[in-house]
């Protein structure tokens, strides 16, 4: 954290300096984001990810050739939409904005998102899956992730054409939009494809005796060829090793909720066996973008990026730091259409593109394996072509 | 179907060890000083990163882990009464109440300033996850050690209470602290008692939560917590036994609600939990075994 | 032993004693009487250190001690630690602690053991019905039985100066009578008392001296015998014509 | 005769004082600084409608934010634009989903099903005392957020609704803050408040005076949620978003707090410390952000709130009203001698 305050001090001072010489400015991206409270385990990481790039590029001379510095302003809205929509216009109300991220949930972002569609600044959610959510507040809105269907229908067509799942039981975090709308989507396919649901369960987020639904699991008779688990980081864990203590030993399948090491450390190397899960490409991948950015995250933080919410930060900086580049520009208008003009953006979750009508991105999806403990990706999953 | 029965039971009575075992400490505070104490639950998140530091990092035994976890729950627990509550005592109830929240934040956000609210695995020796063979439901060593522990520090503070000098003080104070004065009973020492053996128990129940469920956040305390509290009401808010019994029926009721229902209503359940609490309220409205409400918050 | 000067004693908001003086001698048993709202468990209330005087002292003079000390400045629990016992208004047992248990947190401070022990057979021999149900719960006493208990525990404390507020209230008069036979016997076994009583014809009975209070003040005091006698109180307290 | 006009003309006068700071604040402030206002001022209309409940009455009730949920959600429900409300709520009937009406209506009839709801939660729940009551109550917020999260035709479930219309400004907030004081204050200081407050001190001697104690307990948890109702119409057409968790166990806290810190019963006090902590939550924030240390604002405010307590352990105003604000010494008398009644019920049984 030290380091990070010294460059952007660093970058402000070469803004102060530069400005003699040549016309250099400093932009402002508010990155909204619940640091305390239930959501912080999600959102924590993620402003870490984008603070990381915004030095990052600073450090190696800012944009437009050097005449463009940025400053993040990381804004704690403690899990509460009162404070969301207050800091929104915090936001809105800073001077050189030129654009927000934020949010790993979809419900926070629709608390703060159109405030900035009415203000006219582009925002980027880093997180949050929501297929529906560029349509829903508009032109101003853009995505960093995939939307829930990709993932679901990647996860589901892994499922039954590669694992041979025919007979799936589903459990999903009730109290979650997330949650809810990635186990819709999933059954949708996987019927689609032909297989069986054989068993619908639910829990709320924060649970951490998952004891009744597996005995019901268990009672399943015959029983089903593996579960899918909609939840996230909080609860994957707890769930897997519950599953696993309880003998049950068939796959446990999966979305991003499960891209955190809490999956490997809470059950332990011993019971992290044949869990399968969809998620952004960065994990156990080679490319450079990624080996860099888990190098960088881990000299800057003493620790490996928590879960792939620090890596879709880091792309909504750099998602907005092309536009920059593309537009030529800070003026955010400029900054939305160049966003919206977006094709082939080589970002650490996989290659973005808005070239779908619903804006969300048709991200390549990677399919992790765990073993022992061990994540290894298996294959990258790619979005019907559409248009 | 009865084994599916029997295992939901059992996993109600592991679940209500641990809610009985922070109840206690609730119900113990609010008996001598009249104060919801609701960062209570903080202090078993505290034991859980006390066990975490004491074990993974510090590497020592079980037995150490589980003194350790005691004497810093007692500690903090002598500490918040110290600079929180002590200053207090004589104001309206209600200001004890505000007051513990306070604290309950304090403590959250300090420990996501130091630790990132990032939630942690916890790996504790793997034969305590061993699951006991020959048995027609799945019972693993440490939900038997989580229930006789949780059992044989209940009987322990039954018989501190029921048996020893510090115990009749604690008694008398909490049905009558002026009295108790006369007696000779120094109040702040038998309130320090109470807030360090309560406090004691909640991290060791955040010891066993870590055990059995191999994960630890800053913020875990809160919701346990409230359950507990729920629990110490249910058994009447004061009563040491009626916390113990609080705690059971409420781990049972969540598991149960939740292994009856049908899963689609699963989503029904803290309105279940709550409106079965209000409706046992109505018919008993001191809890299960509480004496007559004397006071108004 | 005991000397309050110049008391004045706030409850709340409220002004209760307005200076106080009132002297108890060793050996003595003192009566303090009036009515209702009069002021009188205030000062008991004062001795034992629940409530502290604004202005004026509580001196007093402990066992082989020459200098009083000032028990406004004591905590309640070290007053006790002095040889002062309060057997409070309304008898307040631990309802929910045993018949011995209450015994025995009135010995909550001593620690000779074997003294204690006898001190619990002296209280059981004075009162056999104690005996008799040590093992219950106080609060499934009768009025009386919960009286007894309640002296006995006050002196469980080995007590020099015994304070007792209102024995007599809402007793029968037989239980009344045997009760002050009893105090009776303990003041001369050795211990001081004040009483505080508005049963004014049993406690002049009594005690040596007397206290007469109205509204906060002191307003008669002297010999028991002599207030007995006088016409005015005998009037307004004892209910002659 | 003089006093009462003294006292009218007075709050004429602060109305129209309000009035033109509302105006000048709108004209000369950004968007951030109006929502922190408004924030505050629909803070100001929970706490002081909470304190007719938790202050006046002595019912400690932690289940406001349920009947702000109930306001929120059908005053939402009512002017959500009818072309969209077919296909994201479903479930509703017909003739509700051709609805759409304007904020007004709304947060009425919000305000009255809110009040309703907690005429039928109050009957069984309000026979309970102290931290039953409170335990009681805060259930209400998880029942109620169960069914929410689970009708989804009817709420659109954890997602909650979305782009509701931004329909409350600063505007509508001061004239319902306005509206709360008045009522509040003129219960407060009618027979009404007088009983409630007379049993707040003595339930019993209150009985025995032939006051009736079910019925005015459930007056005051009525009225307070009508408010809450309203005020959770306010809110969700300010933040445009309402989800089963918007409204929790938190803001309970938070409201409880404000009440406490004004000092029990005092309209003003509750009024001034919701304004006071939202102002120090907010002067924290830049600091925060120029720090990076995220959890400070809460760590400060905690300590505030326990030095406070500490201190000043009636709150900031007992249960009076500032000075200024009082008619006549001899009308403020009754509630002074209130006041410190309070204290001495109030006194836990002392220990120093």
């Amino acid at each position: 954290m030290r380091t990070l305050k010294t460059i952007a001090a660093a970058g402000a001072l070469a803004t102060g300096l530069g400005a003699a010489a040549e016309a250099q400015e400093t932009v402002t991206i508010a990155a909204l984001y619940n640091l305390t409270g239930g959501m912080s385990s999600i959102d924590a990481p993620a402003l870490n990810g984008a603070l990381l790039h915004a030095a990052l590029i600073n450090e190696a001379g800012g944009l437009l050739d050097g005449t463009v510095m940025l400053e993040v302003v990381g804004i704690d809205t403690k899990t509460d939409q009162q404070e969301t929509a207050t800091a929104a216009q915090q936001a809105l109300s800073m001077d050189n904005l030129v654009a927000g991220i934020g949010y790993g949930d979809t419900t926070f972002v629709l608390a703060a998102a159109p405030a900035f569609q009415e203000a006219g600044i582009p925002f980027v959610t880093s997180g949050a899956t929501h297929p529906m959510l560029p349509t829903w507040v508009g032109d101003h809105m853009f995505m960093t992730a995939f939307g829930d269907d990709d993932q679901s229908y990647a996860i589901a067509d892994y499922a039954y054409d590669t694992l041979g799942l025919r007979r799936v039981a589903v459990w999903t975090d009730d109290s979650m939009d997330f949650t809810r709308a990635l186990s819709t989507f999933f059954r949708e396919r996987f019927v689609e494809r032909g297989g069986e649901l054989v068993g619908d369960d639910f829990f709320m987020m924060g649970d951490t005796d998952f004891s009744a639904q597996i005995a019901r699991l268990q009672a399943i008779d015959p029983a089903p060829d593996g579960v899918f688990v909609s939840a996230i980081p909080g609860e994957a864990g707890l769930s897997v090793k519950q599953i696993r203590e309880a003998g049950i030993t068939y796959p446990i399948v999966s979305g991003d909720g499960f891209d955190t090491e809490l999956v490997s450390t809470v059950p332990g190397p011993d019971l992290a066996n044949d869990v399968f899960f969809s998620s952004h490409t960065y994990r156990a991948d080679d490319r450079q973008v990624v080996s860099d950015f888990v190098a960088a995250y881990e000299e800057e933080y003493g620790r490996p990026p928590e879960n792939a919410f620090s890596p879709l930060g880091y792309d909504a900086i750099g998602l907005v730091a092309e536009a920059i580049e593309a537009a030529g520009s800070t003026e955010p208008s400029a900054i939305r259409d160049a966003l919206a003009g977006i094709r082939d953006y080589e970002a650490v979750t996989g290659m973005i593109s808005y070239t779908r009508e619903t804006m969300v991105p048709p991200k390549p999806v990677a399919i992790i394996e765990v073993q022992g403990g061990e994540f290894t990706l298996l294959e990258t999953w790619f979005p019907d072509e559409v248009e | 179907m009865t084994s599916y029965l029997l295992q939901q039971i059992v996993n109600g009575l592991i679940l209500g060890s641990m809610y009985a075992l922070v109840a206690i400490g609730f119900s113990m505070i609010y008996g001598i000083v009249r104060l919801i104490n609701f960062a209570h639950g903080d202090i078993a998140m505290i034991g859980a990163f006390t066990a975490l530091a004491v074990m993974i990092v510090a590497g020592l035994p079980l037995p150490v882990v589980i003194l350790a976890v005691l004497v810093v729950g007692a500690a903090m627990g002598l500490a918040i009464e110290f600079v929180a509550f002590r200053p207090l005592r004589g104001a309206p109830q209600v200001n004890g109440f505000i007051t513990s929240l306070a604290v309950s934040i304090l403590i959250q956000n300090v420990a996501i300033l130091l630790l990132t609210a990032e939630p942690r695995g916890v790996a504790f020796p793997a034969f305590l996850s061993e699951r006991i063979p020959g048995l027609p439901i799945n019972i693993d060593l440490v939900d038997i050690l989580i229930v006789v522990l949780a059992v044989a520090l209940m009987l322990g503070l039954v018989t501190i209470v029921n048996r020893t000098r510090l115990g009749m003080a604690m008694r008398a104070t909490a049905e009558n602290l002026d009295v108790a004065r006369l007696m000779g009973i120094n109040v702040s020492r038998t309130i320090m008692a109470a807030f360090a053996i309560g406090s004691a128990l909640a991290g060791i129940a955040g010891l066993m939560w870590s055990a059995r469920y191999g994960q630890i956040d800053p913020i875990m305390g809160f919701l346990p917590g409230l359950k507990a509290f729920v629990a110490a009401v249910i058994g009447g808010v004061g009563s040491i036994p009626g916390a113990m019994l609080g705690g059971y029926l409420l781990g049972l009721a969540e598991v149960l609600f939740v292994g009856l229902l049908p899963p689609e209503y699963a989503g029904y359940r803290d309105a279940f939990v709550f409106g079965t609490l209000i409706l046992v309220l109505l018919v008993l409205p001191n809890g299960l075994m509480g004496r007559a409400a004397e006071d108004r918050a | 032993m005991l000397e309050i000067g110049g008391a004045q004693v706030w409850r709340g908001q409220t002004h209760v004693l307005h200076g106080i003086d009132l002297a108890v001698a060793e050996g003595e048993i003192v009566a303090l009487i009036g009515a209702n709202g009069a002021g009188k468990t205030t000062v008991l209330m004062t001795i034992c250190g629940l409530l502290r005087p604004r202005q004026g002292a509580v001196r007093y003079r402990a066992a082989g001690s020459s200098e009083p000390v000032d028990l406004a400045r004591l905590t309640p629990e070290a007053i006790v630690g002095q040889g002062i016992a309060l057997c409070p208004e309304g008898r307040q047992v631990f309802a929910s602690l045993s018949v011995r248990e209450n015994l025995m947190i009135g010995a909550y401070l001593r620690r000779d053991r074997a003294a204690i022990a006898a001190d619990l057979d002296h209280v059981v021999s004075r009162f056999p019905i104690l005996g008799e149900r040590a093992r219950q719960p106080a609060g499934s006493l009768s009025g009386g039985e919960q009286m007894m208990l309640a002296i006995g525990r006050s002196l469980m404390s080995r007590p020099r100066l015994l304070l007792l507020d209102e024995p007599s209230l809402g007793l029968a008069p037989q239980i009344v009578e045997a009760i002050f036979d009893i105090l009776s016997d303990i003041n001369e076994a050795g211990t001081t008392m004040l009483l505080v009583e508005q049963n004014a014809s049993m406690a002049l009975e009594l005690a040596h001296r007397a206290y007469v209070m109205e509204t906060g003040r002191v307003t008669l005091s002297g010999r028991a015998q002599d207030l007995a006698d006088n016409p005015e109180i005998r009037r307004a307290y004892l209910g002659a014509a | 005769m003089t006093g009462t006009t003294r006292g009218w003309l007075l709050a004429a006068g602060l109305t129209a004082l309000g009035a033109a700071a509302v105006w000048a604040a709108t004209a000369s402030l950004n968007n951030y600084l109006l929502t922190l206002i408004a924030f505050a001022g629909i803070n100001v209309m929970l706490a002081v409608s909470l304190s007719l409940s938790n202050g006046l009455t002595g019912l400690f009730s932690l289940g406001h934010p349920a009947f702000m949920m109930v306001g929120g959600y059908i005053a939402a429900i009512l002017t959500f634009p009818a072309n969209r409300k077919g296909f994201m709520l479903p479930d509703l009937p017909e003739w509700l989903a051709a609805q759409q009406w304007p904020l007004l209506p709304a947060l009425l009839v919000g305000g009255a099903v809110a009040g309703l709801a907690a005429i039928m939660a109050g009957f069984p729940v309000l026979r309970l005392r102290g931290h039953y009551l409170a335990v009681a109550t805060l259930g209400l917020i998880f029942i109620l957020r169960a069914v929410v999260n689970n009708l989804d035709g009817y709420t659109r479930g954890a997602l909650g609704l979305s782009g509701i219309p931004k329909l409350t400004d600063l505007w509508w907030v001061y004239a319902w803050v306005v509206i709360t004081l008045f009522v509040c204050w003129r219960i407060k200081h009618s027979s009404l408040g007088r009983t409630m407050m007379a049993m707040r001190e003595n339930e019993m001697a209150a009985a025995c005076m032939g006051v009736p104690l079910a019925r005015t307990r459930l007056m005051a948890f009525a009225i307070g949620a009508v408010f809450a109702g309203i005020a959770g119409g306010l809110w969700a057409h300010l933040v445009t978003n309402l989800t089963p968790t918007s409204l929790g166990v938190f803001l309970a806290f938070q409201l409880v707090v404000m009440v406490v810190l004004g000092g029990q019963g005092s309209l003003a006090g509750a009024a001034l410390a919701a304004i006071g902590l939202s102002a120090i939550a907010n002067l924290l924030r830049p600091v925060e952000q120029s720090t990076g240390i995220y959890g400070m604002t809460q760590i400060v405010v905690a300590l505030v709130l326990i030095g406070v307590l500490i201190f000043r352990p009636q709150g900031l105003f007992g249960s009076r009203e500032p000075g200024v604000l009082m008619r006549r010494p001899e009308s403020s008398a009754p509630s002074r001698t209130a006041a410190s009644t309070q204290t001495t019920h109030l006194e836990q049984r002392g220990s120093t």
